[in-house]
């Protein structure tokens, strides 16, 4: 039977995390991700998760003693948030391209300074290129589903993975979370077992250094396992909508079937935006929504297949790489370059540190991009 | 003019010294230049190769050279090497230092265009008094290839080594270099 | 504090008017309240190095009073103070 | 250095492991090799304990494998007897 | 005058005439040797810095963020998982506006360790508020130091500067260049002007409060509002420079693009040997241009989609991949800025951890573009050159 | 000589080899022949984790390895960190394995102290060996916190040598309290598989600080990788001791007075030192080894 | 003995209306070393509960120059900041002195921070770093750090009914300090005003790195009454589990009320009834955990004799 609970976002992660039987957690506090550790402590202290918890230093360290749980053969866990992901870049890396399935929940959080607790997604966007799955999560609902999606994908292409969800607005939020029972979940999610490991019997170097003379063709090989991971998100999430029946996707489409406006987001906000579109439909707007719930490996093909469909184009984003543009945007925008009908698409910067995104946020950024110009960066919600 | 050089030799031996220092030279000279090492993780001993371009005009190409117009052995033990020859036409000119004859070089090498062979390892012991060839096998390839004058090549040594080794072992390499310049075989 | 729009925000956050927090009063967070009895008081300034929101005034090496604007009401003062001359009272009781 | 038979990135483990113990043959590094007097040893075995390559075997008396001796010379220096000399290779070439 | 120097000299000398007035760093290969150098130019008196040796690439920015802010000019050097262990304090000195100029030789990431050049550790940070310049050759690098200070410290920007270079191919290859007198580099960077200096007492300051919702967003357009000030000046000093020097720089530097019909985009020093394969190939009467992308951050996307408008098509080369996402980062950039455009842009992933790039590949790469100007087919939009 | 006494003889060290021949070290490398003592004294239940340092290196560049043990090569601050996770990940699973931490002296007292002082601080079950080679000599002899006071290095040139003196890091994780914490050097090659014998044999953290000669960057001749580490000790620039459970011992104490110049002059990196640096060098060795004396004659200590 | 009388002549530097808790021990700290500091000083500020509430943008409450670079990087930024002073020392540019000071909270020093800090020791850098140690990560919700006493019931060690809290003795950082060999350093608390005020002056005037680690009473994390944080501070003192002593050029010192419960001029209290008062311990006081309670009473007991035969008691 399964249970309901009504739990925080982050608590939703913790039970992710244990009902997926993490064996080694090794984490380090920040605001706002301390819940889940906390939680996690106590599910280690009383029993009820057998794990060895490494109450490390630092998030470098923490991230360092995953890769090593990870080539011992365990499944490892940890979490964090801005500041504490951006001290384990060297480390995100090197699990990434040291091929360790290290699943990791990532509280999204403004980068300082000036010093912000709140929410916005450059922390987990600036680490597009070190090489782990991101999923962006809406629901507490999702946060717990997606902890064991991450770990049976990510442990079949042996990559790293990030859920993402929102500080505070999903993390302190409280919302009811269906768990099923345990046998189920481990019928779905066996143990880790990977093809290598530090072992005795059979001993092997890990990481050594490597000269130009091999060092590129592990590098494709990283790539071809993201390919490869595409398809396995895409598998593992209907096998695991059959299971269990809750859906997901790489790209979520809210009432898109006839739309011909789209509004593309992700994150906790995509729920705002379909209440925004509810709104905007009964006005007789024909609008949809598309939650990109993966952004790595990038659903390329979906984003294109609803860009064909439609006149235009709102990408919202909650970030901004400094000198360029926001980051979904131009990732999007990259993704439909010459693709046969490319409808115009607007970029709006908003909701920066934390910067609440209201329902009227939404139906006027879709009414600021009647008139606006598309090449700009257009800002949304910043005091003049 | 555009030469590519390639140096081969061990850690330690000076090979990268050699090719800078003959970069330094063909400076002097006012041409444009370009030395660079295949650096790689070995250590002392270990083979490895050094690259000199030289041109009268500015060098833009960045890989590393694999048509060399010449091809200097710092060490005998390498001759056996295959990447000693490895896209050196036969238009080329392969410089080792041997105490032998070229033809012999050749034997070892199958290398069938010109060789000039110079006894770096027993000048250098002469002069400097340890078995550090680069100096020498730069005298040589002065003399074989005349890319830059001998005395730009010694003012090059002074300018580089001085500051480091002193007057004295400096006046030696310099001793070295001219010697061979005087003593390679073709 | 009128909010600034960003072309009048300095960049990072830097803040130049040291010590403006003067201008947030943190008072309003106090449930109890230290009331000083001047006549038990020998100025031994014990409660003015060991309050941690400067909320004691001193003048000329007295105690002048207390600085109801910031004090939290933690107590500390009332605790330490040798003589009792300061004493808690429920907010809002006189 | 041994070939690993590899040809491209599909022969490859997934992730960078090593998979084979053979290393770079060392001896070239050689400028002077070690000169054994049996007649001079005792057998300590000191000259083994203390080359830093594992490079001498221990038999009745010592054996140096030439493939990967690099010449340090610690064992001439270490050896109790002076058992051991370094003669200089690299004149002889 | 005339020098032979190698990447790292060059950065040393360079670092020794702008005479700064802090320099932190921490030991990595490639870039040690600039360090030790300009070691040797502190020991000798050749100039007034204090060289701090820190415990870490860490403690190394965060003594430069410390340093800058006291009110004074701040040099530094790093490559690689030096990069990525200081990354979370490249945003503190960009957010909290420090003018520090940073070498940056560019080098592959780990695991495997890597020691050669590829440019992951640089794209890693695009995202930071960093200026970031990329070298072709070792003059280039030292005239990017030198402009570096200038566009750190300009008034508008105030922002940190990384110039790139590529490890060992340009760190360790001694090439001839031209360098200035060290009065004209003094000239030509002029004093430095501390704002709000922390060492001012009587003025003090804070740095780095806690920003709530109410305000962090108007400091974060106003960072961006920097680095669209940029665009400007980092033109305006390239031009300037080049009225001292004879060699001007911009954000785009084009080559042979006036009549091409197909175009190599490139940045660091293969855009040297692309110019070598462009210029062989168009005696085979091929109408290619070359595009040197000198400026990655702020990323010119007005002057790219300018320059590489009506193209029929452009290779563009990455040194780096962006896994799980459709090509490299200098790719999705640069098709995110062409959208609208027809044009056919082909990625081409190469020489990750050090592999040679060759004049031969770069032209190979040029045939096959003039495959797709004719026939309008790609048979595939990425492709890893030299993968085995 | 009978064959039993000859056998004894050699038999001072564990006569089974788990580390190949052919790795790239310099000639003479002290770290090299430090890993090669250590495996023999730990056995062949042990893992190694690597952070960046000269190892990385001589344990063989891809798809190579130099030990007949799995080595995990990591970043260069994150060996205790790595070691500690390798160490929790077979706890769970039940396997056991000697998990060694193996890292340099940049990779321990300068970018790697905060990882290892947290590992301490939990008592994570492993056994941390820096090998001190007193520099940065993987990235070409840069100064590092080992470095000792008046040494050249690459940017601690002659002119302006190193003028801090070294940090005390047997200090430090004697501080952390750990159940054993020991100097060694591979000049007294007993002595350190002794050492690594008994720290096998306890439980938490162990540490282990070796010096390790470097001829590349000490400057000096190959041959002497054993004997400067002795001069070291001879003159007690470098005491051999133990402290266990807080408790110092001082493994060798010279009877002789043999001044550090002794020492020194060997040394290339040392070359420039006049007399009167020479001098306070030694008077700072003799205050440190006083001190040690008297740490020793107090008992527990921590 | 410090005249408080003269002490309030000087400008308070840390102004009122900054948002710590009430009764928080760290800006009592913070207002005690700034009047002890005779010269300017520039100040780093590492993540943590002080930096966070005394600087809530557009407020602060430092009336010197002050900045927060990140939570593991305070001595490294205040190292720069001491460097690039040294500069314009040197040039003339600057002609008075400036003293330079770093705080951090436990997290930010016993842990994350210590890299930074152990670097700037060894360097050599003229700067006082000062550990406010309340004992566990307070600003992000009261995690266990490594400075966190044995038994103590945080949100990341909490006691249940296997596990009694945290189970490691603290991290001794004084004693990892000392072992830097700097020229200054030491334990005191603010309950001891003299003490501490004494200890800053001794530092800031000797040359060199210097490191003050003061027991920061928490009334949230330690569970006490506001009013209690001076009397938890002191009792900490008295019952030898936080003892005042200080570490100059290598000789070890006890002082205060410390030196004089060694001279047995004065009682120690029992650490167990400090522990009572607190509620962070509260779950100790079962039978079952009786031997538990005991062996953190001997381990205080025998880390005192351990320190007494330092000072050569």
């Amino acid at each position: 039977m399964s249970t309901v609970k009504v739990i925080t976002g982050n608590h939703a992660a913790s039970f992710g995390a244990r009902d997926s039987r993490a064996e080694v957690i090794a984490a380090y506090p920040i605001t706002p991700q301390t819940q889940i550790v906390e939680l996690l402590s106590e599910f280690c202290a009383d029993g009820t998760l057998k794990a060895k918890f490494i109450k490390v230093e630092s998030e470098h360290s923490a991230m360092a003693a995953c890769i090593g749980a990870s080539a011992a053969g365990a499944r490892a866990y940890t979490a964090t948030s801005a500041h504490g992901l951006a001290l384990m870049h060297e480390m995100l890396h090197w699990a990434a391209n040291g091929r360790h399935p290290v699943v990791m929940a990532n509280v999204n959080r403004a980068m300082g300074p000036p010093w912000s607790i709140w929410t916005d997604q450059n922390d987990s966007l600036a680490q597009r290129d070190t090489g782990w799955l991101q999923f962006y999560c809406e629901s507490n609902q999702e946060v717990y589903d997606t902890t064991m999606i991450a770990f049976k994908v990510c442990e079949q292409v042996l990559l790293p993975g990030m859920l993402v969800l929102d500080a505070f607005i999903l993390s302190h939020t409280y919302e009811p979370v269906e768990m099923p029972d345990q046998e189920l979940i481990d019928e779905f999610l066996p143990p880790f077992d990977p093809p290598y490991k530090m072992d005795l019997k059979d001993p092997h170097a890990f990481g050594a250094l490597t000269t130009p003379e091999w060092y590129m063709e592990l590098r494709y090989l990283i790539q071809e396992a993201h390919e490869k991971a595409l398809v396995k998100v895409r598998e593992v999430e209907k096998e695991f909508g059959e299971t269990f029946g809750r859906h997901y996707g790489p790209l979520e489409l809210y009432r898109c079937d006839d739309a011909e406006e789209v509004i593309l987001i992700a994150g906790s906000t995509a729920s705002t935006t379909k209440d925004a579109v509810d709104i905007m439909r009964k006005e007789g707007r024909k609008i949809g929504l598309a939650r990109i719930k993966l952004f790595r490996p990038f659903p390329n093909k979906e984003i294109r297949d609803i860009a064909s469909r439609v006149n235009k184009m709102i990408v919202i984003d909650r970030n901004i790489s400094f000198g360029n543009q926001g980051i979904f945007f131009n990732e999007i925008k990259a993704s439909l370059y010459q693709t046969k009908h490319t409808p115009p698409v607007y970029g709006f910067v908003a909701g920066l540190g934390g910067r609440d995104m209201k329902i009227d946020d939404i139906t006027g950024i879709v009414k600021q991009a009647e008139t606006c110009n598309i090449e700009e960066i257009l800002w949304w919600g910043v005091k003049l | 003019m555009f030469v590519e050089v390639r140096w081969h030799g061990r850690g330690g031996q000076g090979v990268v010294t050699a090719s800078e220092l003959l970069a330094g030279a063909a400076l002097a000279e006012g041409k444009y230049l370009q030395a660079f090492p295949e650096f790689g993780p070995e250590r002392m001993g270990a083979p490895i190769k050094a690259f000199t371009r030289i041109s009268d005009g500015p060098i833009e190409i960045h890989s590393h050279v694999y048509t060399p117009d010449v091809v200097v052995v710092l060490d005998p033990s390498l001759l056996e090497n295959p990447a000693i020859t490895e896209g050196l036409s036969d238009e080329g000119k392969l410089i080792a230092n041997f105490s032998g004859t070229p033809d012999e070089v050749r034997k070892i090498t199958k290398f069938m265009g010109r060789i000039y062979t110079v006894d770096a390892t027993r000048i250098a012991m002469e002069t400097i008094g340890r078995p550090i060839a680069n100096t020498c096998c730069v005298g040589a390839l002065v003399k074989v290839t005349g890319l830059v004058a001998l005395e730009q090549a010694e003012n090059q040594i002074r300018q580089m080594l001085e500051s480091k080794i002193g007057k004295k072992g400096t006046d030696a390499n310099i001793e070295a270099l001219r010697r061979a310049y005087n003593e390679v075989r073709s | 504090m009128k909010e600034k729009g960003w072309k009048e925000c300095l960049w990072g956050g830097l803040i130049v008017d040291a010590g403006n927090s003067v201008l947030y009063k943190t008072g309003d967070w106090r449930s109890q309240k230290p009331i000083r009895d001047e006549k038990k008081c020998t100025d031994c300034l014990q409660c003015w190095i060991m309050c941690p929101d400067a909320a004691i005034k001193v003048k000329d090496g007295k105690v002048v009073g207390i600085d109801y604007d910031y004090c939290k009401g933690c107590g500390i003062c009332s605790k330490v103070c040798p003589f009792d001359a300061i004493e808690m009272k429920e907010e809002g009781e006189q | 250095m041994s070939e690993v038979k590899f040809r491209g990135a599909h022969d490859l483990p997934p992730c960078s492991i090593s998979v084979t113990h053979e290393l770079t043959k060392t001896g070239n590094w050689r400028n002077a090799k070690p000169v054994f007097h049996k007649e001079r040893c005792i057998q300590c075995g000191i000259c083994w304990k203390v080359c830093p390559n594992a490079c001498i075997k221990l038999g009745e008396y010592p054996e140096w494998d030439m493939d990967y001796c690099k010449g340090c010379a610690v064992c001439a220096e270490e050896c109790p007897k002076d058992a051991i000399e370094m003669e200089d290779e690299r004149v002889m070439i | 005058m005339i020098q032979a120097l190698s990447g790292n000299t060059a950065v040393a000398y360079a670092m020794k005439q702008v005479n700064p007035d802090v320099v932190a760093v921490y030991p990595i290969t490639p870039q040690t040797v600039a360090m030790e150098r300009f070691a040797d130019y502190v020991a000798d008196g050749d100039v007034d810095t204090e060289l701090i040796m820190a415990d870490s690439e860490h403690s190394a920015m965060s003594c430069c963020i410390g340093a800058s802010l006291a009110g004074g000019r701040v040099m530094t050097s790093t490559a690689s998982a030096g990069l990525a262990l200081m990354w979370e304090v490249l945003y503190v000195a960009a957010s909290n506006r420090c003018p520090i100029v940073m070498n940056v030789m560019n080098r592959a990431l780990s695991a495997p360790i890597n020691i050669h050049c590829d440019h992951s550790d640089a794209m890693g940070a695009r995202d930071s508020s960093w200026i970031q310049i990329h070298a072709e050759n070792v003059q280039e690098a030292y005239d990017n130091i030198i402009q570096a200070v200038r566009i750190a410290e300009h008034e508008n920007v105030r922002l940190p500067v990384m110039t790139n270079m590529d490890g060992f191919t340009l760190s360790h290859a001694t090439e001839r260049l031209e360098t200035l007198d060290d009065q004209q580099v003094q000239k030509f960077i002029g004093k430095f002007k501390a704002i709000y200096p922390l060492l001012d007492v009587d003025n003090p300051v804070t740095y780095g409060p806690l920003d709530l919702y109410d305000y962090y967003f108007e400091h974060k357009r106003q960072q961006v509002e920097a680095m669209e000030l940029a665009y400007d000046v980092v033109k305006r000093i390239g031009q300037e420079y080049g009225k001292v020097t004879g060699r001007s720089f911009d954000m785009l530097h084009p080559f042979e693009m006036d009549d091409a019909e197909i175009a190599v985009l490139a940045l660091g020093s293969t855009s040297g040997t692309a110019r070598v394969a462009v210029r062989a190939m168009r005696q085979k009467g091929v109408k290619v241009g070359l595009v040197k992308l000198r400026v990655f951050r702020p990323f010119p996307k007005d002057g790219l989609k300018e320059m590489l408008k009506g193209m029929k098509a452009v290779a563009v080369m990455d040194r780096s991949d962006s896994y799980g996402a459709f090509g490299g980062p200098v790719f999705s950039e640069v098709r995110s800025a062409l959208l609208g455009e027809d044009v056919e842009v082909v990625n081409y992933i190469y020489g990750l951890g050090g592999r040679d790039i060759r004049q031969d590949q770069v032209e190979q790469v040029i045939t096959d573009m003039s495959t797709v100007a004719k026939t309008g087919k790609v048979k595939s939009y990425v492709n890893y050159l030299g993968v085995r | 000589m009978s064959k039993s006494e000859k056998k004894m003889m050699r038999a001072t060290i564990p006569e089974e080899e788990y580390m190949f021949p052919g790795t790239v070290d310099c000639q003479g490398c002290g770290a090299a022949y430090a890993m090669r003592l250590a495996l023999k004294a730990l056995g062949p239940q042990t893992m190694v984790v690597i952070p960046a340092c000269c190892w990385s290196i001589i344990a063989g560049p891809f798809p190579t390895s130099a030990l007949k043990m799995p080595i995990y090569h990591t970043a260069f601050e994150t060996a205790a960190a790595v070691a500690s996770g390798l160490k929790a990940g077979l706890n769970i699973r039940e396997r056991d394995a000697t998990v060694l931490a193996w890292a340099g002296d940049g990779g321990t007292f300068d970018i790697g102290v905060q990882a290892l002082s947290a590992a301490a601080e939990r008592d994570e079950d492993i056994i941390y060996v820096c090998y001190d080679n007193e520099a940065y000599m993987n990235t070409g002899i840069q100064r590092s916190s080992a470095t000792p006071w008046g040494a050249w290095t690459t940017t601690t040139p002659r002119k302006h040598p190193k003028d801090r003196p070294k940090k005390n890091m047997m200090e430090i994780m004697a501080a952390h309290k750990i159940p054993y914490v020991a100097s060694a050097t591979v000049g007294h090659p007993e002595d350190f598989v002794r050492k690594l014998k008994k720290a096998k044999e306890i439980r938490g953290t162990r540490f282990f600080h070796v010096l390790a000669t470097c001829p590349t960057g000490w400057r000096s001749p190959p041959e002497l990788m054993l004997e400067l580490p002795r001069l070291a000790v001879e003159t007690r620039v470098f005491p051999l001791y133990e402290i266990e459970n807080g408790v110092y011992s001082i493994n060798r104490k010279p009877k002789q007075n043999i001044p550090v110049a002794e020492y020194l002059k060997v040394q290339g990196r040392f070359r420039h030192l006049t007399d009167q640096q020479i001098q306070y060098i030694q008077d700072h060795v003799d205050e440190t080894w006083e001190l040690l004396l008297k740490k020793e004659k107090l008992g527990r200590l921590f | 003995m410090v005249s408080l009388k003269k002490l309030s002549e000087k400008e308070e530097l840390l102004a009122p209306g900054h948002r710590l808790c009430a009764g928080c021990g760290a800006s009592i700290i913070v207002r005690q070393v700034l009047l002890a500091a005779e010269d300017p000083v520039v100040i780093a500020n590492a993540t943590g509960c002080l930096e966070v509430a005394t600087t809530i943008y557009p407020y602060t409450a430092w009336r010197v120059p002050w900045i927060h670079s990140a939570f593991e990087n305070a001595a490294a930024t205040i190292a720069g900041v001491e460097t690039m002073y040294q500069v314009k020392k040197r040039k003339g540019e600057i002609t008075r002195d400036i003293k330079f000071l770093a705080f951090g909270g436990d997290g930010g020093t016993y842990d994350i921070g210590i890299q930074a800090l152990s670097g700037a020791l060894e360097r050599g850098h003229d700067i006082l770093y000062i550990c406010y140690n309340n004992g566990a990560y307070m600003n992000t919700g009261i995690q266990r750090s490594s400075a966190t006493p044995k038994g103590a019931s945080t949100t990341t060690s909490p006691a249940g009914k296997v596990i009694p809290g945290k189970r490691r003795f603290p991290k001794d950082l004084t004693a990892i300090v000392a072992a830097h060999n700097i020229p200054y350093c030491g334990q005191t608390s603010p309950s001891f005003y003299n003490d501490l005020i004494g200890k800053v002056q001794k530092a800031l005037s000797a040359e060199g790195p210097t490191f003050l680690n003061i027991i920061s009473p928490c009334p949230r994390g330690w569970r006490h009454e506001t009013d209690q944080s001076i009397a938890m501070a002191e009792e900490a003192v008295t019952c030898c589990f936080w003892p005042l002593y200080e570490v100059e050029n290598g000789e070890w010192r006890l002082t205060g009320y410390s030196k004089q419960i060694a001279e047995g001029k004065k009682e120690k209290t029992s650490v167990i009834d400090w522990m009572r008062k607190q509620g962070r311990f509260r779950h100790l006081f079962t039978d079952a955990r009786k031997p538990f309670l005991d062996s953190i009473q001997e381990e205080v007991e025998r880390e005192w004799e351990n320190l007494k035969k330092r000072c050569g008691y």
